[in-house]
């Protein structure tokens, strides 16, 4: 019973072995790519447990480390379709004799066995070295293109200062030891509050919030992050950029929300400013960018602050915000990098905003595929991303949150310039004195993987109500914040009868 | 009879010096040895609340941070290694190809 | 007899970070980190946390740091340049650093009566005891760190490998 | 009730409209011709036909074919009205305008575009007719602005000139701002009225004496005003008229002098209930109808071209009019427009037909001597020359001194006004005899025998280019052909006795035409109470008493303008017959007060200077540049700058130096842990 | 029964023709035809309202209503009402003349094209038939993205600046509208159109009046860019002149203007009233700002597009004086503008496809040698100008004598737009028709129109007479949704005149014209 209740990990896990000791017995000149299918099997199977375990009744398992639920199933889903995603785009990518295959597919399931325990680990050890394992095996994977000059780069970058991060992080776990002489999440949430050393806690979470701002780079804890998406190769970012984020941000909510809600009245004003200065940064950093993987990364800080956003509304509907943008980022955030590792290669052949123009000539299914994604990350209604942002929003707004909600809309609208002269780029008219650029035909991952991506990202935006339900399943696992989903509205009962 | 917060206080300068140190040294590797200081002070104050709760947990937290470190320095001397493969250099501050 | 312990291994603690700090050879710096690390294992002692100082020298001193040395010796770190590339870590980053010691020892001492007194040999943890709790509550994230390794073993031979 | 399907009338000549428009380019040049003759023909002999039927109806009679606009707060209907007025107009369009169709079909023969001139003759007629069957203001205003749009497509006929399509251009912008004034005098009428229909609005004012000089109804009358110096071109709006000559030359007459510009008169006639309460807009009316005629009248005498001399002879009798109006005499004012028909029809006509005459010259000081190669011509052009001139017994002296005499004694009049009038009528003589002197009399000065088709370079037609060198044609000055010749003989006919109908009772006539009019115009009388509720309220000026004139009086004036029409053509027979000379004499030694006339006291410049430069400049440097430039895509692009500006400073973080980027991190995370502490956040956030 | 759904077959209908365009071969002329037969599909479908229409009911009709995500309560609710069932008719009745006119001018990356083109029909019907605010909002920001794709995409000049200025022009503002949205929607717990006029009406929210003030506002600002309004109006000439006509012919007027009228004046009476001087007198800068500056331009797009900016502000005049004939001529003025201002639009773009430049100083003399078109031209101005009998008076008139009586000095001053409008109409006809035969005219044979073109034209310039004849056909169904929105002492015929006191007094004194 124990070992069900960590069934996805343990898939993920075998699966990674697997591999790796495939890898190990292949011939040297032997292509890895079977290697990925084997991985992507992996995935599969570990999708498959992860919404099989949604049968499952919730509760704890190891001594109350891990707890199964609505919520950690909820984003075991999304954690395994993302590495699925990632390793199909990975596929498509990369030659047959791309270097080190083997252990990139190994370091990615190895990498999402700690996600889905950051998502499900109810003790703050556990967490931490899940943590670690989703971080380390980022950093690794970062530096996976050892021939370019900027790989090595930015996982060195990403390493010192996730590291320096981490020590934060651990501070603050270790001030929340100080303060409760306990690091488990349920102890907490029973008994935190009794602490009569709360200022503890208080600096302990700001040390938290720091540590797992810089995970999901919120500003001003998001310098890393376009130098570190610019360098990692894209399939890697593609993983990188949505996976630990969704998890770091599990995390956080099983902390602020599930650990310390009575400490509301601290975090919401600081998860506030967070939420407002990365999208702030964000937007306005991504507005001169010409390189579009950092135009992406500063996209993703903004994205950060949007999905704090719904933190900060301190209600059952922030959290299944959340949970729900969570979502709708990672397909349209997996989906655009699927385009850019095709389009631009495991070696980034592609990189500047105009190199992208005309891509709609060359492949109208990729520059297709590539406007869907931006107007979702845009937030165009009829997709994941608007709907998303809605939901955020409308939480924010019913907890009062005005001036947040007007911020934010208003970043929005900035952001649209710098989606939307991608979006232009890729169905202008490409430079007569351009190179003539070559797209490889889409391989059969590429198609899976774009069709996951959009479809996911369509699904979210017209039919949202499964995923919706969904992640306010997941909401009403937090007993604790108080503030009920909203009743439906006054009138209601005429809505049905009208017709 | 120490108060506890002593060792607090030590721990927070072990962290502040730590951070100072990553901020100064330009050697990689020195870089590298700021955060296992910073780790290693927040591991005193692992074993001071331990002490402090009388709980077992906060010591082998600090055992897990020791793996954990481990491991990290594995990984990370890798990764300089690597770095100085591709850029011939340790100097931290020469390792900023990427900006703006 | 605890407080001259505290004073001295505590002085040795920062006397050898900030001989990290100011040290400009690598191997200098991982001597001082080493001395560091050894005086807290004295310290973790006085704490009563005896699996913990012997792990401290065993781990730290003996093998991460014999690792880092090695390194430095592999790729023959010399003495590191005073090269000026950041303004911000004197301009923000040092202030900031400066703002965290005071908060820290700030709230700890002012607040020091809400903590309680160490005294030696009070509250010593049998690595028995120890190995309870770690071997029974908290098996899973032991087993879990067990995929750390491996990633790291992954990592370190995929990154460190030599090109072909 | 009997219906007489008055919509009929105006719809025939939108079917010849759209029949030569669609198919006439294509088609035969004789079927072209019949469409449109068919398409002036009926109506006329629908008019016939109603004119029988007149005696047998209740008058107004009014008919309704249709809902045009419909809200809830206001109507509009497709009404037709007939009564006195509407049929003296019908009688006058349909007439004139057949007329001069007939005469079209030989003076237009070789043109290229023969078959769109006859669609939008006949568009005119549609439009016309329209004008003055319409029942309520609104459909009026149909008719209104159509004319004007048949009128800038005529006058733009010959569309590869320049100056003809500036004309047609101009002729539109200025009558719009004529309909300008329309438009507001409908919008005060809906808001007082809440209907544009003419006999609610009408009987509505007739019952209310109390509004004797009322606010709302002269500024009304006053916005009504400035739409008919528009269309009827008086000061200020009359600059178009004299341009609007660039049409060919039957436009000039059936548009310009005989139809659409009294569409102005006819307004003033037909809505004289309301002018009747508002004494103060008649004033307007009568100062602006006598300085016009007079300020043209001397413009007039200094013009070369012959059809210019006759547009501002146009605008001069148009002036008689308002004046006949302005004091209250409509049916004087509506008489003069009939008989102002037939004779400045026939003017224009006669003068296409010299123009024809001489392979398309218009300069008079070329002309001269060809009274006799062009007989047909000079005598019915003699006959209008008379008439205009004012010479009893015909039918320029009869309506012209009906409007004199009745200024003379109304008392809306003045003798101000009157001796205005008839110090005009001198210049009228003048101008006119001048004109006939100059193409009839003297040498030929024309260059046309010897040089023969030479002179055709400023031509409204290219009749002499382009036909083929038949006899009689091209060659020479010659005849015109009969179909010309016959509406000139009509028309001349009726220039002579069409002043019979309203033969002043002063000089032992019955004016017929004035009490046949009477019950469409006659000024709103007041019963015993009304008048008392008059005084009560204060309102002054009550309209209409009879007039205080006499037969005496009547005889007295009519001898007088007499005169004074036999001095002007003395004035012109000395000057341009026995000492041709003088002229240039004059001209030189008054220098200043020709130039000023001859230059048409500089108005178009002062327009152009005043009003269409600046309004040129405002758009095009101040609103173009200025505003939309500088300030609306200004600021876009300041936001665009400054959103890029502060990205740039974001982008000023990202060193790429790790040690810069620890060192921001452990800032704000120093700051972070001290404010999360001390609790400064929660002070910080705007809710 | 098919026509339960005739809503959703109408707005959805497009979309799927876009799917198939998509799968279709790039050969030949497959994809216009299929497209053509698709909008031509939609058209007809949409003939199915107006002819079951109920006239005598004001509410909406054909309505469909279910729920579409439980929480947030966002309901599937579409509906027509007098209003919105012209501006349905518009767009359908648009589609196939912007197919037609795309034949040519479009000729590479049709298939984009057309799928866009679909794409954004489904968006603007969308736009009016949606009954639920979130519905609402995600059609009406749908319908950005094809319009900025299409403008990168195919402007000549700019494209790619222009349609990112149309984008952040709209979309900007669009944010703070679903500020107030989501705002009204914490204060209401609805998205549903219906119900939030009601509680806003019923006043028992218990918001501030500032607040509503402000969500007012957002909704305003959003609605006027798009519209454009005055101050507001940057994007639209760069737009005009770089989009394909076919998009050109929709990109203004009618979605903001509808959205003014259904939102501001249906859920903010008091609101919209207290805003209503500054809209007025914006709206009067507008008619001269736009009449001026259309004077003052080269280019025969640009013109066009401050000639619609003149005209629309007609409809921003007539909706802010709250009196039931001008509102009726200003939703008459909104239909007008899409009919005829799409029509100007669709000529100048012959003539590019003639002679490629937009410049008016090239050309000349071109009436005696395109005669037809020549002719459409002027018909077309005329309308635009507002000649009676054409429907571009209809609309004036209305608006400005319904609006008279409540600022007669505004709408005296807004008045004088009409000679402005003829001013550069004429001139404009002037200088491409008129004159001797430019160097570019006489060196490039040109036919004059052919039978797509004229297949393209002629439905307009009939349905440009037809409106301006047969006007309470069309005004009946919006009488009735406007009679809601009105200043009651609007509604009622009798007007101003002052009664006269003494009359009662007097023995009734029968009025007799003695002959």
């Amino acid at each position: 019973m124990n070992a069900l209740r960590i069934l996805p990990e343990i898939v993920l896990t075998v699966a990674g072995i697997l591999v790796m000791l495939a890898d190990a017995t292949m011939a040297k000149a032997a292509s890895r790519k079977p290697l990925g299918w084997l991985a992507v099997l992996g995935a599969l199977a570990a999708l498959g447990a992860s919404l099989w375990q949604y049968s499952l009744p919730p509760g704890t398992a190891y001594f109350d480390v891990v707890r199964t639920d609505a919520f950690s199933v909820f984003f075991h889903v999304l954690i395994a379709g993302i590495v699925l995603a990632a390793l199909l785009i990975t596929l498509d990518s990369v030659s047959d004799t791309t270097e080190g295959l083997g252990e990139l597919f190994a370091l990615m399931l190895f990498g999402s066995v700690g996600m889905m325990f950051m998502t499900c680990a109810t003790e703050l050890l556990l967490i931490f070295i899940a943590l670690e394992i989703s971080s380390i095996s980022t950093y690794i994977m970062a530096g996976f293109r050892r021939k370019s000059a900027k790989s090595p780069e930015s996982a060195l970058k990403y390493f010192l200062l996730g590291s320096f991060a981490t020590a934060f992080f651990l501070y603050g776990i270790a001030l929340i030891f100080g303060a409760t002489g306990s690091t488990s999440i349920d102890f907490l949430a029973a008994h935190a509050a009794a602490s009569h050393t709360p200022w503890l806690l208080y600096v302990g979470l700001a040390m938290i919030v720091i540590g797992l701002g810089f995970k999901v780079s919120a500003a001003p804890f998001h310098v890393w992050t376009p130098d570190v998406y610019e360098g990692a190769p894209s399939p890697v970012v593609a993983l990188m950029s949505t996976g630990p984020k969704a998890a770091a941000f599990a995390v956080l909510l099983r902390i602020v929300y599930g650990a310390l809600p009575f400490l509301h009245a601290h975090w919401v004003p600081i998860l506030w400013w967070l939420a407002v200065l990365s999208m702030t940064i964000g937007n306005l950093g991504a507005l001169r960018q010409r390189n579009v993987k950092r135009m992406l990364a500063y996209s993703s800080i903004a994205h950060a602050g949007y999905l704090l956003v719904a933190f900060t509304a301190f209600s059952a509907d922030g959290i299944a915000a959340a949970s729900f943008y969570a979502v709708s980022y990672a397909a349209m955030n997996v989906g655009i990098f699927a385009v850019i590792s095709h389009a631009g290669g495991y070696d980034d052949r592609l990189t500047l905003l105009d190199d992208y123009r005309g891509l709609a000539y060359r492949s109208p299914l990729l520059g297709g595929a590539m406007a869907l994604f931006l107007v979702s990350l845009i937030g165009i209604p009829f997709t994941g991303g608007f709907f998303g942002k809605f939901y955020v929003f409308a939480a924010a707004l019913h907890s009062g949150l005005v001036w947040l909600t007007i911020i934010g809309l208003v970043n929005s609208g900035i952001a649209a310039f710098y989606y939307l002269r991608v979006v232009t780029a890729v169905y202008a008219r490409p430079a007569e004195t351009a190179p003539v650029m070559s797209i490889p035909r889409p391989s059969l991952p590429l198609l899976i993987a774009l069709f996951l991506t959009a479809a996911t990202t369509l699904v979210l935006g017209i039919v949202p109500q499964n995923v919706l339900s969904a992640a306010q399943a997941a909401a009403r696992t937090y007993s604790s914040v108080s503030q009920p989903l909203p009743t439906p509205a006054p009138g209601s009962a005429m809505n049905t009868a009208s017709r | 009879m120490i108060p506890i917060a002593w060792y607090l206080v030590l721990s927070a300068i072990l962290f502040s010096i730590g951070v100072a140190a990553f901020l100064i040294k330009r050697n990689i590797i020195s870089v590298f040895m700021s955060i296992e200081l910073m780790l290693n002070a927040v591991n005193l104050a692992f074993v001071a609340f331990a002490h402090e709760w009388r709980q077992v947990n906060g010591q082998i937290f600090v055992f897990f941070v020791m793996v954990v470190a481990a491991a990290e320095a594995a990984v990370g001397l890798a990764i300089i290694i690597a770095i100085f493969r591709a850029r011939n250099t340790l100097n931290v501050d020469q390792v900023d190809l990427m900006k703006l | 007899m605890h407080l001259a312990l505290f004073i001295i291994f505590g002085a040795l603690c920062v006397a050898g970070a900030l001989n990290l700090l100011f040290q400009r050879h690598p191997i200098n710096a991982a001597l001082s980190l080493i001395v560091v690390m050894s005086s807290l294992s004295v310290l973790y002692l006085l704490l009563g946390a005896e699996f913990l100082a012997a792990a401290q020298v065993i781990v730290y001193s003996g093998a991460i740091m014999v690792l880092f040395t090695f390194v430095i010796m592999l790729l023959n770190a010399g003495k590191e340049d005073r090269t000026h590339g950041s303004k911000m870590a004197y301009i923000a980053g040092i202030p900031g650093a400066a703002i965290l010691l005071a908060l820290l020892a700030y709230i700890f001492l002012s607040r020091q009566g809400a903590f309680g007194q160490a005294r030696l040999g009070e509250y010593m943890v049998s690595t028995a005891a120890l190995s309870q709790v770690l071997f029974r509550n908290l098996l899973l994230p032991f087993e879990v760190t067990s995929v750390l390794i491996l990633i790291a073993i992954l990592g370190a031979v995929a990154l460190a490998r030599k090109e072909h | 009730m009997t219906d007489l399907h008055l919509w009929i009338l105006p719809i025939i000549p939108f079917a010849g409209f759209l029949v030569n428009g669609l198919v006439g380019r294509r088609a035969p040049k004789p079927v072209v011709t019949t469409v449109a003759l068919i398409g002036s023909l009926l109506p006329a002999l629908w008019v016939l036909n109603l004119v029988v039927h007149f005696g047998s109806l209740t008058l107004p009679h009014i008919e309704t074919c249709g809902t045009w606009i419909a809200t809830s707060g206001f109507h509009a209907n497709f009404s037709f009205q007939l009564d006195q007025l509407t049929l003296v107009m019908l009688c006058v369009v349909t007439g004139v305008g057949f007329l001069i169709h007939v005469y079209s079909v030989g003076y237009m023969a070789e043109e290229e575009g023969y078959w769109r001139f006859f669609a939008y003759m006949n568009l005119f007629l549609f439009f016309m007719l329209t004008l003055v069957l319409a029942e309520n203001f609104l459909l009026m205003f149909v008719g209104w602005e159509g004319v004007g749009l048949a009128s800038y497509l005529l006058i733009g006929f010959y569309y590869h000139r320049d100056s003809a399509a500036n004309a047609g251009k101009k002729a539109f912008i200025v009558n719009r701002i004529g309909d300008f004034g329309f438009l507001l005098a409908m919008f005060l009428l809906i808001a007082h009225f809440g209907t544009l229909s003419f006999s609610a609005i009408f009987n509505n004012v007739a019952v209310h004496p109390e509004w004797q000089g009322a606010g709302f109804l002269t500024a009304i009358a006053l916005f009504l005003v400035l739409g008919a110096t528009g269309k009827s071109a008086q000061i200020p709006l009359y600059v178009w008229l004299p341009d609007a000559m660039e049409g060919p030359t039957p436009v000039s007459a059936l548009i310009h002098a005989a139809t659409m510009v009294t569409a102005g008169v006819y307004m003033i006639a037909r809505t004289h209930v309301i002018f009747d309460r508002a004494p103060v807009a008649l004033m307007v009316v009568a100062i602006i109808g006598v300085a016009t005629a007079f300020f043209a009248a001397t413009v007039g005498m200094a013009q070369t071209d012959i059809k210019r001399v006759l547009a501002y002879s146009t605008v001069s009798q148009l002036g008689y009019m308002f004046l006949g109006c302005g004091v209250a005499a409509y049916s004087a004012g509506v008489f003069h427009l009939v008989t102002h028909a037939f004779f400045k029809a026939l003017l224009f006509l006669a003068a296409g037909s010299v123009i024809h005459a001489l392979g398309g010259e218009q300069d008079m000081r070329v002309m001269g001597g060809l009274r006799t190669k062009i007989p047909v011509t000079f005598w019915t052009m003699t006959a209008a020359v008379f008439a205009i001139s004012g010479f009893p017994p015909l039918a320029g002296f009869v309506s012209k001194d009906e409007i004199l005499y009745q200024a003379f004694v109304s008392p809306h009049g003045g003798k101000i006004l009157w001796a205005i009038g008839l110090l005009t009528a001198g210049l009228t003589s003048f101008y006119m005899f001048r004109l006939w002197y100059m193409t009839f009399f003297g040498e030929n000065r024309a260059a046309l025998e010897e040089h023969g088709a030479a002179v055709h370079a400023r031509s409204d037609t290219r009749l002499v280019v382009e036909a083929d060198p038949r006899a009689g044609h091209g060659h020479g000055i010659h005849e015109s052909p009969k179909v010309m010749l016959w509406p000139l003989i009509i028309l001349a006919i009726l220039s002579v006795i069409g002043g019979w109908m309203g033969w002043p009772e002063g000089l032992g006539g019955g004016n017929w035409f004035a009490h046949f009019l009477a019950p469409a115009v006659k000024a709103v009388h007041l019963n015993y109470e009304q008048a008392a509720v008059a005084l009560a309220t204060g309102a002054a000026n009550l309209p209409n008493q009879a007039p205080a004139g006499s037969k005496q009086i009547e005889i007295w004036l009519a001898v007088l303008s007499t005169l004074v029409a036999l001095a002007g053509w003395f004035v012109a027979h000395w000057m341009y017959y026995l000492r041709p000379g003088t002229a240039d004499r004059w001209s030189q030694k008054m220098h200043g007060l020709y130039a000023l006339i001859v230059n048409k006291y500089w108005v178009d410049e002062l327009y152009g200077a005043v009003i269409v430069a600046p309004v040129l400049f405002l758009a095009r440097w101040v609103l173009g540049v200025l505003i939309d430039r500088a300030v609306i895509d200004g600021g876009g692009l300041a936001a665009g700058y400054s959103a890029q500006g502060f990205g740039a400073l974001v982008a000023r973080i990202q060193s790429g130096n790790i040690r810069s980027y620890a060192g921001w991190l452990a800032f704000f995370a120093a700051l972070l842990l001290a404010a999360a502490y001390f609790g400064w956040f929660a002070q910080f956030v705007p809710r | 029964m098919l026509t339960d759904r005739i809503l959703t077959l109408i707005t959805f209908v497009p979309i799927g023709g876009a799917l198939v365009v998509a799968l279709l071969p790039r050969r030949g002329r497959v994809i216009q035809i299929f497209t053509l037969l698709v909008t031509l599909l939609t058209f007809g479908l949409s003939l199915h309202l107006p002819v079951h229409f109920d006239y005598a009911q004001h509410g909406f009709q054909f309505v469909e209503n279910e729920a579409w995500v439980a929480n947030p309560a966002i309901r599937y609710h579409l509906g027509v009402d007098g209003l919105s069932l012209w501006l349905v008719l518009l767009t359908t009745f648009l589609a196939p003349i912007g197919v037609l006119v795309s034949w040519r001018a479009i000729e590479t990356r049709t298939k984009e094209f057309y799928f866009l083109f679909l794409l954004q029909q489904t968006a603007m019907i969308g736009v009016f038939v949606a009954l639920d605010m979130i519905l609402y909002y995600g059609f009406w920001e749908l319908s950005l993205v094809p319009m900025a794709i299409l403008i990168a995409m195919f402007g000549p000049g700019k494209g790619r600046q222009a349609a990112i200025k149309f984008f952040l022009y709209t979309f900007l503002p669009s944010a703070l509208l679903l500020v107030a949205i989501l705002w009204l929607y914490a204060k209401t717990g609805t998205f549903e159109f219906s119900q939030l006029q009601s509680l806003l009406a019923s006043g028992s929210l218990g918001v501030s009046s500032t607040a509503l003030a402000w969500a007012s506002l957002a909704f305003l600002v959003a609605f006027a860019v798009k519209v454009p309004v005055f101050p507001l109006h940057g994007w639209l000439a760069d737009v005009i002149q770089e989009a394909p006509t076919a998009m050109a012919m929709v990109v203004a007027g009618k979605l903001g203007l509808y959205s003014i009228f259904r939102f501001n004046l249906g859920l903010f009476p008091a609101q919209s009233r207290a805003i209503a001087p500054l809209m007025i007198a914006l709206a009067v800068i507008g008619i001269l700002y736009g009449a001026l500056l259309a004077l003052a331009q080269s280019d025969m797009k640009r013109l066009v597009a401050y000639s619609i900016l003149g005209n629309l502000s007609f409809c921003i005049l007539g909706i802010f004086c709250f009196a039931l004939t001008g509102l009726n001529g200003a939703v008459f003025q909104t239909l007008n503008e899409g009919v005829t201002g799409g029509a100007l639009l669709v000529l100048v773009s012959f003539l590019y496809e003639r002679y490629g430049t937009y410049d008016m100083s090239l050309y000349g003399g071109l009436a005696g040698k395109l005669p037809m078109l020549a002719t459409l031209y002027v018909i077309t101005g005329l309308a635009l100008v507002g000649l009676p009998l054409l429907n571009g008076f209809v609309g004036e008139f209305l608006v400005l004598s319904g609006s008279f009586p409540v600022h007669p000095a505004w709408v005296g001053v807004a008045t004088l737009g009409v000679i402005l409008s003829a001013s550069y109409m004429l001139w404009m006809v002037q200088r491409i028709f008129y004159g001797q035969p430019s160097p570019l005219v006489t060196n490039r044979v040109s036919m004059d129109l052919n039978a797509r073109e004229h297949l393209t034209l002629w439905p307009m310039a009939v349905l440009m007479l037809a409106m301006g004849v047969l006007s309470p056909y069309w005004i009946k169904a919006i009488d009735g949704a406007m009679s809601g929105l009105a200043n009651p002492a609007s509604l009622s015929a009798t007007h101003a005149v002052p009664t006269p006191t003494l009359r009662a007094a007097l023995p009734a004194a029968p009025v007799t014209e003695k002959p």
